[in-house]
């Protein structure tokens, strides 16, 4: 379908158990450059546990994680992290005693690679790195409008707020990768056009992007392609269009 | 907010000097400070309530002064630690600027406070610490401020260990892991093995251990003909609870508390638990049955080794030797104190107080045993200076001989 | 029967009246732990409030009281100073983090423990009953009627706990709790209600556990300490809220340490029982019984 | 705060250290001063690990204990001086940190408390029962004391308490130092971010056990060199170093301080070395009510000001400042 562009995230066959229950199993596609590509299903279909599968969180049981054509799987999250992708959580996750800005600043340790002596002794190299991740952290935090509550906790933020600085902080260290889990769930409907119309910027900018979502039409227009889930298998997978007429997705959304 | 705690804190530092501020008693004559240095809290409080105790019957006894000097008791707590035993003995020393100091309690804490005792130049008076390394700093050691009333493992070990040891082929040994317990097994394992009695089994419990039944299965499976305790009131008296249930019928030596007043009352809901132990000490009952009376009188809880030793220590040899400064030297000072303890020469009701060249005292070795529930004073026996270091290898079996001849 | 097999047969009670002591201490432990997450290092200090209203009850001046009504008021008496211990300190810091509600447990503790040391001082009480003293003998192994007791209640507790929470109102609640809470906060349960219930009814088991217990031994200010760190070994043994899981590591604690100590040495067979519990940590990080938590 | 005012407050703040013992009159309030520096080193360098990455060890005396141990019974045979032996105790404590640690970060939250708790009580037995090693409860005797060898004169013995005082001045410079680079730095935000969340963490790269283990072994070194230190001092080393009260200590002095605050846990360090010597002095309060008192302190404080002695001074310092506060709801 996008034949011209490499694929940036290949997963192969992904199995994965719980207890003997099957969570996912032999699912497969693949994320291309510049792509923003769209993971929906009904809850409990695997959305969440494939993007734990990636990420690192979750040992896979079978098949494999490409990135950029290295295998990642089981790799530390860390690592993985470090890599390139980053992510965000479903239930939103903001470390609650930083300020809006440290929590930024604590997206880019990735910076932060040589010794710990060095880090310690705070060599002038790293005040330089310090103040242009300081500087790039307004700037975003000035995109997604918290740059006036910078200094305030994270924890006296409202729900929609925190997960704008969740958005915020994965774009931090430019990722080749972002991985969004529900980004539009519990917030407000106005709320929720101020996210997509984020998202969807980012994409125009060229970056590659991942969206779990369980609302199907949210998606709809601002996805170039989608990937459905059903009991841990890929049910379909292709264009929007294409995708809201397939039989099975139909099914398995409304259970005809 | 920070009123409210201001104000609360306060109100508690009130109540505390309200109700425990006592008012001092003012007399002409400058006042004479006796120290004490003991564990007051934690797990071994019972120690330092037990030396507050006998020192406060001992100074009511005096009549609170000696020779026109009041007389004052400042406790310090060493929580058993070194750590804290330094500060406390520093406290005595430099801050309450005491003449005397009693105690210790716990060797780790008596060690600890040996240089700071030196270096302050006050005289140290231990009543109970039977850890013979204390014995080599004494003194002619180095330590010529530091001195010892009770016997230390060794020298008792020397005199009891051939008692225990006729009628008796196998023996357990049973001891709380202090050291106390660890000191005193330390001391008897080689004489008794040296008088040709078989050792089954050797036990260390720690304090307040609760559950003691399969050390005691144990036991009674080896069939020893002895056991020996060495124990304070508080773990005995349950140890020995126990070793009832189990039903051993070995003869019991005791090394310490096991007949004392105090272990009675903690068995009094079952006076044969102890009944026919035979124990070992510096200190019984019998010794001195009028002052026991009084001394249950007083506190409504009965004497018991520690208790006992810090009366005596405190009535008869510091307080001896703080009248003796007075009289010869004019004043009682730490100096005139230590000089007059070094020269004491005193009979007492445990025994006749004198002290070697290792500021070492010998007084009676009590035997004591338990008839129909009451305490049997059986007597006493002279205990001497023993051979230490390396010629005590040499001279170990010189005695022996000596002994196996007469 | 040959000698070392009665023997054996000997270690083996004893182990299971030792596992009994852990477990009546265990059981509350691990209860107010599933339901509040709370980890109360005073636990063993209530225990010892027990002890001492049993000795007080026992010297009674006048008036003797059967023992099983004593037992009643024991846990009545703990039940109620574990209600105190929760509206005046636990209640206000019930949604802080652990760290903090375990620092307070540890601040009761050092006040209660020293209030016992003020008020009765260090020297140890005794509270025999007619039961400790009764001995009896099978194949030449003698056991109190108080032991006996002790194994008989700690199963019947056991049973009792279980079906409190399977068949009561209150008790479905605390297991609901326990398992999601803020679940139970969603469709209405009054969670502090619940764990204000929870901590009293593990202050009276804590007191159960120092009537039957203390008559064996001896009532004093530390009886406590040493007894809550091998009750909180046994809970994360068991799997951190696994009210089962803890009552037979309990047991399990108690089985090793007899057999350790009547075969091979009394001085180091907390080491034994602690280290095996670390390791068994090290394998097991969620403990024997219990479920790995996922993400 | 500019950063040349800093610097010449600190100095004052060392000005004042070190003349300090000069002011005293007695060497009991110069030993209550060195009781003091070494309850902030301990208090510091514990929470390095319970207050920054919020593994709270309750163990940590293990470190100070065992670190003792090493000087009394390793050092010597190797000819070791002061610093020798300061520096062998950190190493050990610091490798023992990390193959302990290593297996500890296994586990998490409570388990980890109570594993390292059991951790300590093991380590004091084993002291306690390995006798022909440790002296078990008679302690292990007559360490060395340190000998300094100053140009002009020969070997001096260390003996007086005011040099004992300068000698530990250093390790706490050293103990503020690290205490500080690793908290205010960029490895501080990676600390604060494994302990309130540490899967978000590792979702931006952190990998937690490293920050952990970091924060660990360099307690672990820092008290490690503390507890040689105190062998030196008290030339006794007893079982008794392995003490659960230690643990309790720490925690009363870093909560009622302000757990992961430096300015917090000296303020708890000093409050808690001082009060007793007060209470002592001034009202002759017996030792059991003292430590019914300290119960109390705890209690209140816990209730009241969640974030400890130190949330008093913030407000305070706040409020000198002039900027505006943000309410603070009572949470943590």
């Amino acid at each position: 379908m996008q034949p011209e562009r490499p694929p940036v995230l290949q997963i192969q066959n992904l199995t994965k158990h719980f207890l003997g229950v099957t969570a996912l199993q032999d699912v497969s596609f693949e994320l291309y450059e510049g792509e923003l590509l769209s993971l929906i299903g009904p809850n409990g279909s695997g959305k969440t546990t494939l993007f734990n599968c990636v990420t690192g969180f979750l040992k896979i049981d079978g098949g494999r994680v490409l990135f950029k054509g290295e295998d990642i799987s089981n790799l530390r999250p860390d690592k993985i992290a470090l890599k390139g992708i980053r992510r965000t959580f479903q239930d939103v996750r903001t470390f609650p005693e930083m300020t809006v800005l440290e929590n930024m600043l604590a997206a880019v340790q990735q910076h932060q690679e040589e010794n710990l002596i060095a880090r310690m002794l705070g060599t002038s190299r790293i005040h330089h790195l310090e103040h242009t991740a300081t500087e790039r952290a307004r700037e975003l935090l000035d995109m997604v409008g918290l740059d006036n509550v910078r200094h305030l906790e994270a924890r006296h933020l409202s729900y929609g707020q925190r997960k704008l600085l969740e958005f915020a902080t994965v774009l931090m260290p430019d990722p080749d990768v972002i991985m969004l889990d529900e980004p539009a769930a519990g917030v407000s409907g106005e709320m929720v056009t101020h996210m997509m119309n984020h998202i969807l910027n980012l994409n125009r900018q060229g970056k590659t992007i991942l969206l779990v979502e369980h609302n199907m039409r949210l998606v709809m227009d601002i996805s170039q392609r989608i990937v459905v889930l059903d009991y841990g298998r890929k049910i379909a997978d292709g264009l929007p269009r294409d995708v809201r007429m397939d039989e099975k997705v139909r099914e398995a959304y409304f259970g005809h | 907010m920070k009123r409210r705690i201001f104000r609360l804190s306060l109100a508690v530092m009130a109540l505390c000097a309200l109700t425990l501020v006592a008012p001092v008693s003012a007399q002409d004559a400058e006042p004479i400070k006796i120290g004490l240095y003991a564990p007051m809290t934690g797990p071994i409080a019972f120690l330092g309530e037990g030396f507050q105790y006998g020192a406060t019957l001992a100074i009511e006894d005096l009549g609170g002064e000696i020779e026109g000097h009041p007389l004052e008791l400042v406790v310090v707590d060493n929580k058993c630690n070194p750590t804290d035993a330094v500060n406390a003995v520093r406290q005595l020393i430099e801050i309450e600027q005491v003449h005397v100091i009693l105690g210790g309690g716990c060797s780790s804490a008596t060690v600890a406070a040996q240089p700071i005792i030196a270096e302050g130049g006050v005289p140290a008076v231990s009543a109970t610490s039977t850890s013979p390394s204390i014995y080599e700093g004494m003194g002619v050691g180095g330590n010529i401020w530091q001195f010892r009333v009770n016997p230390d493992d060794l020298i008792m070990a020397y005199a009891f260990a051939e008692r225990i040891a006729e009628g008796t082929e196998r023996i357990a040994l049973v001891a709380e892991n202090t050291d106390f317990g660890r000191g005193a097994l330390a001391s008897y394992i080689p004489l008794l093995q040296e008088h040709g009695v078989e050792i089954v089994s050797e036990d260390y419990f720690d304090l307040g251990t609760a559950d003691y039944r399969s050390a005691l299965t144990r036991i009674r499976a080896s069939r020893p003909d002895a056991l020996l305790v060495v124990m304070t009131e508080r773990d005995g008296s349950t140890f020995m609870r126990q070793l009832r249930e189990v039903g051993i019928d070995a003869t019991i030596y005791s090394r310490g508390t096991l007949t004392s007043p105090l272990f009675l009352e903690y068995t009094a809901d079952d006076p044969t638990i102890s009944e026919g132990v035979l124990e070992f000490s510096f200190w019984a009952a019998g010794l001195d049955p009028e002052h026991d009376q009084r001394f249950l009188e007083r506190f409504g809880t009965p004497n018991s080794p520690h208790r006992g030793m810090s009366y005596y220590t405190t009535r008869y040899v510091i307080a001896e030797a703080i009248r003796n400064a007075i009289l010869n030297h004019g004043e009682a000072t730490p100096e005139t104190i230590r000089q007059e303890l070094k020269a004491l020469s005193i009979d007492t009701p445990i025994g006749h107080i004198e002290f070697d060249d290792h500021n070492q005292a010998y007084p009676f070795g009590t035997i004591q045993t338990i008839e129909d529930g009451q305490p049997v004073f059986v007597g006493t026996i002279e205990l001497r200076p023993i051979p230490r270091g390396d010629e005590a290898e040499a001279e170990a079996t010189e005695v022996a001989d000596e002994e196996a001849g007469s | 029967m040959p000698i070392e097999v009665v023997i054996f047969i000997e270690h083996i009670i004893n182990g299971l009246t030792l596992g009994a002591f852990y477990a009546l201490i265990t059981l509350g432990l691990s209860l107010i732990f599933g339901v509040a997450r709370l980890v109360n290092f005073a636990h063993g200090d209530i225990f010892m409030v027990g002890g001492y209203t049993l000795f007080l009850l026992l010297n009674l001046s006048g008036i003797t009281l059967p023992y099983p009504l004593i037992v009643v008021l024991v846990v009545v008496v703990t039940a109620l100073v574990g209600l105190l211990i929760e509206r005046v300190v636990i209640h206000p810091i019930l949604n802080r983090s652990w760290r903090v509600q375990a620092v307070a447990t540890l601040g009761i503790s050092i006040v209660l423990q020293n209030l016992a040391l003020i008020l009765f001082t260090s020297d140890p009480k005794q509270t025999p009953t007619i039961y400790s003293r009764q001995i009896i003998e099978i194949m030449d192994i003698r056991i109190s009627v108080q032991r006996l007791i002790i194994l008989v209640a700690v199963i019947f507790i056991f049973l009792a706990l279980q079906w409190f929470v399977k068949h009561t109102q209150t008790g479905k609640a605390m297991r609901a709790v326990s398992q999601n809470r803020e679940m139970c906060q969603i469709v209405g349960i009054d969670v502090p209600r619940i764990a204000m219930i929870t901590f009293a009814i593990s202050s009276g088991l804590a007191g159960l556990a120092a009537a039957l217990m203390s008559p064996l031994f001896s009532v004093m200010p530390t009886m406590g300490s040493l007894l809550t760190l091998k009750a909180l070994a046994a809970v994360i043994l068991g799997g951190l809220g696994q009210v089962n899981g803890a009552f037979f590591a309990a047991f399990l604690l108690g089985l090793v340490e007899a057999l350790f100590s009547g075969y091979v040495s009394y001085a180091y067979r907390d080491v034994v029982s602690f280290g095996l519990f670390v390791l068994i940590l090290f394998v097991r990080p969620q403990g024997l019984f219990g479920r790995r938590v996922g993400l | 705060m500019k950063r040349g005012v800093q610097i010449v407050l600190w100095l004052l703040v060392a000005g004042f250290l070190v003349i300090l013992p000069q002011l005293a009159t007695t060497n009991y309030l110069v030993n209550v001063m060195i009781t003091t520096v070494m309850w902030i080193i301990f208090a510091l360098s514990f929470d390095l690990s319970a207050g920054h990455v919020g593994a709270v060890s309750l163990g940590h005396p293990v470190f100070y204990g065992v670190g003792a141990y090493v000087t009394a019974l390793v050092a010597p045979s190797l000819g070791l001086d002061f610093i020798g032996s300061l520096l062998l105790s950190a190493f050990a404590m610091g490798l023992l940190a990390l193959v302990s640690g290593i297996a500890f970060f296994r586990i998490s939250e409570v388990s980890f408390a109570i594993g390292t708790l059991g951790a300590l009580i093991i380590a004091q037995l084993l002291a306690n029962n390995a006798y022909d090693i440790t002296g078990g409860p008679m302690c292990t005797q007559n360490v060395p004391r340190p000998v300094l060898h100053i140009p002009g004169s020969g070997p001096v013995t260390v003996v007086e308490p005011v040099h004992y005082y300068y000698l530990l001045l250093p390790l706490l410079g050293l103990a503020i130092l690290i205490y500080w680079r690793l908290t205010q730095s960029r490895i501080g935000r990676a600390f604060a971010a494994v302990r309130q969340d540490e899967v978000r963490a590792s979702a931006m790269g952190i990998y937690p056990k490293r920050y952990k283990l970091l924060a660990f072994i360099a307690g672990a070194a820092i008290i490690g060199a503390l507890g040689s230190f105190q062998a030196q001092y008290i030339t006794v080393v007893c079982p008794s170093e392995l003490t659960i009260s230690y643990t309790l200590n720490l925690l009363i002095i870093v909560f009622v301080g302000g757990a992961g605050s430096m300015r917090g846990v000296i303020l708890g360090a000093v409050l808690f070395s001082l009060l007793p010597r007060l209470l002592e002095i001034v009202t002759d309060v017996p030792p059991a009510w003292q430590q019914l008192i300290y119960g109390l302190i705890l209690l209140i404080v816990i209730r009241f000001l969640p974030e400890g002695l130190d949330s008093l001074i913030e407000r305070a310092l706040q409020r000198l400042r002039g900027t505006r506060t943000e309410a603070k709801p009572d949470a943590a």
